[in-house]
């Protein structure tokens, strides 16, 4: 059998002359009028504690990890970095909504869901430090390179998520973009393909309200960015991003859904970039205080230790525990980053192409000519 | 390798659509997919009757979106798939450079090697066929000027076969030119006969005045004009690369050097065409045993011509002449 | 006053912490789920009858006219064709639908829209016939150059909308597009620029079914295309494009609504491409008789012949008129293109810059010898 | 031209910013769009205060998408306008070549001179910045192997005043390649001073025993390898070609044959690089007058090294009296 025939028993062209009703219902692939939310909501209490426990961890380790992050760019250790502050709800619940066998396509931002999935962060920041472009393996870690061409890794995931379903394995591709990522053609183009293709693949937008400086406002007039899927036939989610819970909710049911060949998802998830782009950006230039503290209070992780306690199902002894394991990834990163990178120049010419060109072995030569006059040079 | 036919002569669009069919029964990590691949066999029938054979699994006639196209091609490969795309005309590869330059050029780069990009991008390229604006871009400079990928570009039926052959079996990704004005010209194919590999030019024709380094759909004419030249007294070498990326110094020199006179010959545009590299790496290489500069025959440096104009802007016979002409023979 | 502060006032970043809706109401957005029809309803009634004996007389001028280029590819005067018979209801409504300062953006398969606008065939022609890419003048005619890239006229609709009104003119841009175009990135990022700047752009699809041979099963999976509209945040509507009258209704009201500063309309016309994608396609590798013939008989001048002889405002001599009419306009072009067109090869670099470059005019100097060389040989 | 300031030394970053603020004050017709220029104003600051002085509607923060804001750019140039666009870095213009490509460089030969494009395209290119990839490319052979582009890009503070002012004017599309790491280099600027056209290079430094031909990022490389080169008894020119399409023949060639070798340094990968042309067609003009083959220096045949390699990518002085050194001085 091939997977793809169903598109040929489709009614083809799609339309009969006279015809009176859309090809499919477009109901269904609508968004609920507002974000889907679990934290403070009795809905809260059917998920299994340990769950619930699992993601404050994370949570909790998470922002830490940003901190720490942003801490070692002031000492010089990363070339830069563009923290995830305030989204963590997002960057945990897409690494633990994914299986073993399911890939991740991240984004620059998403360096915590890598380092979630657990690639090393020493691993995870070669690109950020500067050191390395891809400082993980992809295959091992089934986590693709860190994506810094907007919305270029969305049909990467298509292709990677058909590619498996070909095969018949269950593998779901996970894209993670950020809100001015979905005005690119990359975007449209990939999730085109995904719904004609029927692929295994859910694309997750981090709507954090700015593209570097420029509002989502001024980004996209429609009533939510969840709304687009409907034009691709693929059912779209809206969900409040800093409600770790619900994230992972509507996250989990989608993967679910694309495994047992649901096809693709779109979700909306509503958060907030907290901190300024990058180390490197100026965010008093386009927003004011006001708005970022509103955000602040709506805080991923103190909204659920809020509700985690109100349940009954956190208390001071495993919030201790989280805050001692994020001190020590924290201190690793630290010791970590502190020596200096190993670094060969003569790799630049090894991974070009299978085997370097004739060419290439002559511009090593070289290379490797002037390195050793250097060495010479300052040896006396 | 095993193949689907015997000796036997076929055009250059059979030869390819051949080289597809064996790839895909030998190996059934090759997935063809495109715009208009399957029940129509593509625009020039390149890929006919593939999907009959091989299913639209194996042969795919995507929605209309190039990025999409070639992106999809990247994530299939990182599963482990060995893709060939075919894009429709040279200028509607465009919409696909980004995913080309920034993702399937560095893919391999990027990740010390663990992630290889083995894809095969076919582009039917180049004017000559009366087709309307769009459809005649000779591009090769946009991938040849890119590193991190080959580029290949046949001038015959048998090297069509046995290059698209090995592009599709190469571990690194392929920019795969096709002229597309040499699609319907027969000649004898041995699919049997062992494939040269990539990054190998062939001399196409001896001499001993000067040397045409030309390829693809400058093959046949700097032939005619090598014959042209017999009566103006040149004996003319034609030498036909073959493949652009990586470039094979070696035997391009060896026959510069004896010649001492060498004519570039493409149809894309002069400024900062292929061409370019080729003559300045030559000189480079070759300069003491030059009696003359290494000249350019190409395009002029403008907008492909509409149809009816088109002639006058691709060399021909005596424009070649014409550049052999002023080799300095005085000297 | 700037036109664009609007973008400024909305709220910032869009969403607020906790919001609980979308920015604004999706329901609006959405095309009705069957497609609009006048021809055969009351409604028809409510019509202008010297409008629709205008549609009627430029559909039947239309057919002609399609069907005279068509011969004239067999007979080798143009060089290639994409007929637009049978959509040309959507051809004739869309020239009719624009005022004499809006500008019409057509794709290559929209020569009968150009003509009908009152372009002049054989220049609305120069591009197919392989003469000069683009025969007419633009500017004068408020017509952009046949694009064949696809969809990446669109952006430029927009371009052009949103210059006229920063400049304060009433001018609305209509581009035309295939379903297949939908599937690209500009088609994309056009509608988001469009909707985001309140350009007053009107986006016409013609969903004729195929993409060359590619059917609308495997381009899109979405309900309809007009569904995309909602992901942009702008109104979506379906017509039943052979319907001439409902065509030309919709677009009206898009275009007035686009003018009064309402902003852009995506407009789905479902109709088919009853000949091949050229003279040069084969359409019977894709798809089979009954179909098509399904689809004659669905025919835009069909339908509107019965409907407004039902209707009493078409008779024989009207009908006799406009097929007069449509003969003269076949007698002419077979008289102009049985002509051969003047080439002059020196003007390939006449254009290229404002002013020919040094290199181009040793270029042309290069071309002039060859040409005068072969002009004494032919003299000897 | 009127200008917004009086003599004072300035960043190249200022002086772009000085550049587009003049051009908005004296022509209405030209409208800044792009990513982030508004209120942030660039990520280089490039376009600080434009937005404030001139409101939403003369400096656009566009969505992103670079396709749209070069397409919509065509679209407002068909109506009459003057846009200038600006490109985040020198990788994120890819997405947007198809427009560039098939419409940018073609409008106004496709129109027979009816539809002109006066657009600018500015991108900032190259590396030594210490960007992550894709911050780095040095994309000019691009954009200088496609006809109907001019290809501009200033070496020099008051070049990047006078050539942008001159861009903006020009009634052909110009791609204006802002070298990114000399943008914080100050520098005299006179606004008023009297602007060079577009197409001419000119002698940085003169020299009796080679010429270095340059652009951009390479230019202040080239200048202190001259320095340095009087050490080993060599006296270089330094020739700064500011424009690269279209190329001034006249004067590249005027200083080759007076001094009979040259080298041609930049950034850029070498194989398909921009130096090829400038080699070769010195080399066809000069031939005779060449004691050596004119060679280049330039980056790698590699995908743009990380932050912590890059500088053994980059030419710098070392490698450009290398080859020097290569010129065969002993003939
Ligand atoms: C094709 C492309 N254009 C421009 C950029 C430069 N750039 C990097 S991040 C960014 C903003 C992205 O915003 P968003 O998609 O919302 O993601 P966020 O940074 O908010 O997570 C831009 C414009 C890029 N990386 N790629
Ligand atoms: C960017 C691009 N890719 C591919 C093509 C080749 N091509 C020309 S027409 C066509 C089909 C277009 O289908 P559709 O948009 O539905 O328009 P229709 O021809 O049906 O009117 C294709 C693939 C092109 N012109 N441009
Ligand atoms: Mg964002
Ligand atoms: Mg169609």
């Amino acid at each position: 059998m091939t997977v793809l025939d169903h598109r040929h028993r489709t009614p083809v062209p799609g339309w009969m002359p006279g015809a009176t009703a859309p090809r499919t219902d477009p109901a269904p692939l609508l968004p609920d009028p507002s974000p889907v939310r679990l934290l403070g909501t009795p809905a809260l209490e059917k998920y299994e504690p340990a769950l619930l426990r699992e993601l404050y961890r994370r949570l909790v380790v998470g922002r830490r990890y940003n901190q720490q992050a942003t801490t070692l760019t002031k000492q010089g250790r990363l070339a830069v970095y563009p923290a995830s502050t305030g989204q963590e709800a997002c960057q945990v619940a897409a690494a633990l909504a994914l299986g073993e066998q399911d890939w991740l396509f991240p984004s620059y931002r998403d360096t915590l869901a890598v380092v979630s999935r657990g690639v090393d962060p020493l691993e995870a920041l070669t690109l950020l430090r500067g050191s390395a472009h891809t400082g993980y393996d992809p295959r091992a870690s089934r986590t693709a390179p860190l994506c810094t061409p907007l919305a270029t890794q969305a049909p990467h995931a298509v292709g990677l998520a058909h590619a498996a379903r070909l095969r018949g394995e269950p593998v779901v591709a996970l894209a993670m973009l950020g809100d001015g990522g979905t005005s690119e053609g990359d975007f449209h183009e990939a999730l085109n393909f995904a719904a004609v293709l029927g692929a295994p693949v859910v694309f997750l937008v981090q709507n954090n309200g700015y593209a570097i400086s420029v509002p989502l406002s001024a980004q996209s007039a429609a009533p939510s960015l969840a709304h687009k899927a409907v034009g691709y036939g693929m059912p779209g989610r809206l969900v409040d991003g800093n409600d770790a819970p619900a994230v992972h909710a509507v996250l989990t049911e989608a993967v679910e859904r694309a495994r047992t060949g649901g096809g693709p998802t779109l979700v909306e998830a509503l958060t907030y970039r907290v901190e300024a782009h990058t180390n490197a950006d100026d965010a008093t230039r386009y927003r004011d205080e006001p708005e970022v503290a509103a955000w602040r209070e709506h805080d991923p992780i103190l909204l659920m230790e809020h509700a985690l306690r109100e349940l009954g199902v956190l208390d001071d002894d495993l919030a201790q525990e989280a805050a001692d394991e994020a001190e020590a990834l924290a201190a690793r990163m630290r010791a970590e980053f502190h020596a200096d990178p190993e670094l060969d120049p003569m790799s630049l010419f090894a991974h070009v192409y299978a085997e370097p060109t004739a060419q290439l072995r002559e511009q090593a030569a070289q290379l490797a000519e002037e390195l050793a006059a250097e060495a010479e040079v300052s040896e006396q | 390798m095993t193949t689907s036919v015997s000796p036997r002569t076929a055009s250059m669009a059979q030869a390819l659509n051949s080289a597809l069919r064996d790839a895909l029964r030998e190996d059934p990590t090759v997935h063809v997919l495109g715009e208009d691949v399957g029940a129509l066999g593509g625009v020039f029938r390149i890929t006919d009757g593939l999907t009959a054979e091989f299913g639209p699994d194996r042969c795919l006639d995507t929605p209309l979106a190039e990025a999409g196209i070639l992106g999809t091609a990247i994530g299939m490969a990182m599963y482990g798939l060995r893709p060939v795309v075919e894009m429709q005309f040279d200028a509607f590869a465009y919409p696909a450079l980004e995913q080309l330059f920034s993702h399937v050029a560095k893919m391999r780069n990027r990740t010390a090697g663990k992630l290889p990009l083995p894809i095969t991008v076919r582009i039917p390229y180049g004017g000559g066929i009366g087709g309307v604006e769009h459809h005649s871009d000779a591009s090769e400079a946009y991938y040849t000027s890119t590193p991190g990928l080959h580029v290949v570009t046949p001038g015959t039926v048998a090297d069509a076969y046995g290059l698209l052959r090995a592009s599709i079996a190469s571990d690194d990704p392929v920019v795969f030119l096709e002229p597309k004005r040499l699609y319907w010209g027969k000649d004898e194919l041995d699919p049997a006969a062992p494939v040269e590999p990539i990054g190998t030019a062939v001399l196409r024709r001896t001499g001993t005045s000067a040397v045409l380094i030309t390829y693809g759909p400058s093959l046949p004419v700097c032939l005619a004009a090598a014959e042209a030249a017999k009566a103006e007294g040149w004996d003319l070498a034609v030498l036909d690369l073959r493949t652009l990326v990586p470039f094979d110094d070696e035997t391009v020199c060896r026959v510069v050097r004896s010649l001492g006179r060498a004519v570039v010959v493409h149809e894309a545009s002069g400024f900062g065409g292929t061409g370019a590299e080729i003559a300045a790496r030559v000189t480079e290489r070759c300069f003491h045993h030059l009696a003359a500069p290494v000249l350019r025959v190409t395009g002029f440096d403008i907008p492909y011509p509409p149809p009816m104009l088109e002639h006058h802007h691709l060399p021909g016979v005596d424009r070649i002449l014409d550049a052999v002409a002023r080799l300095q023979w005085e000297d």
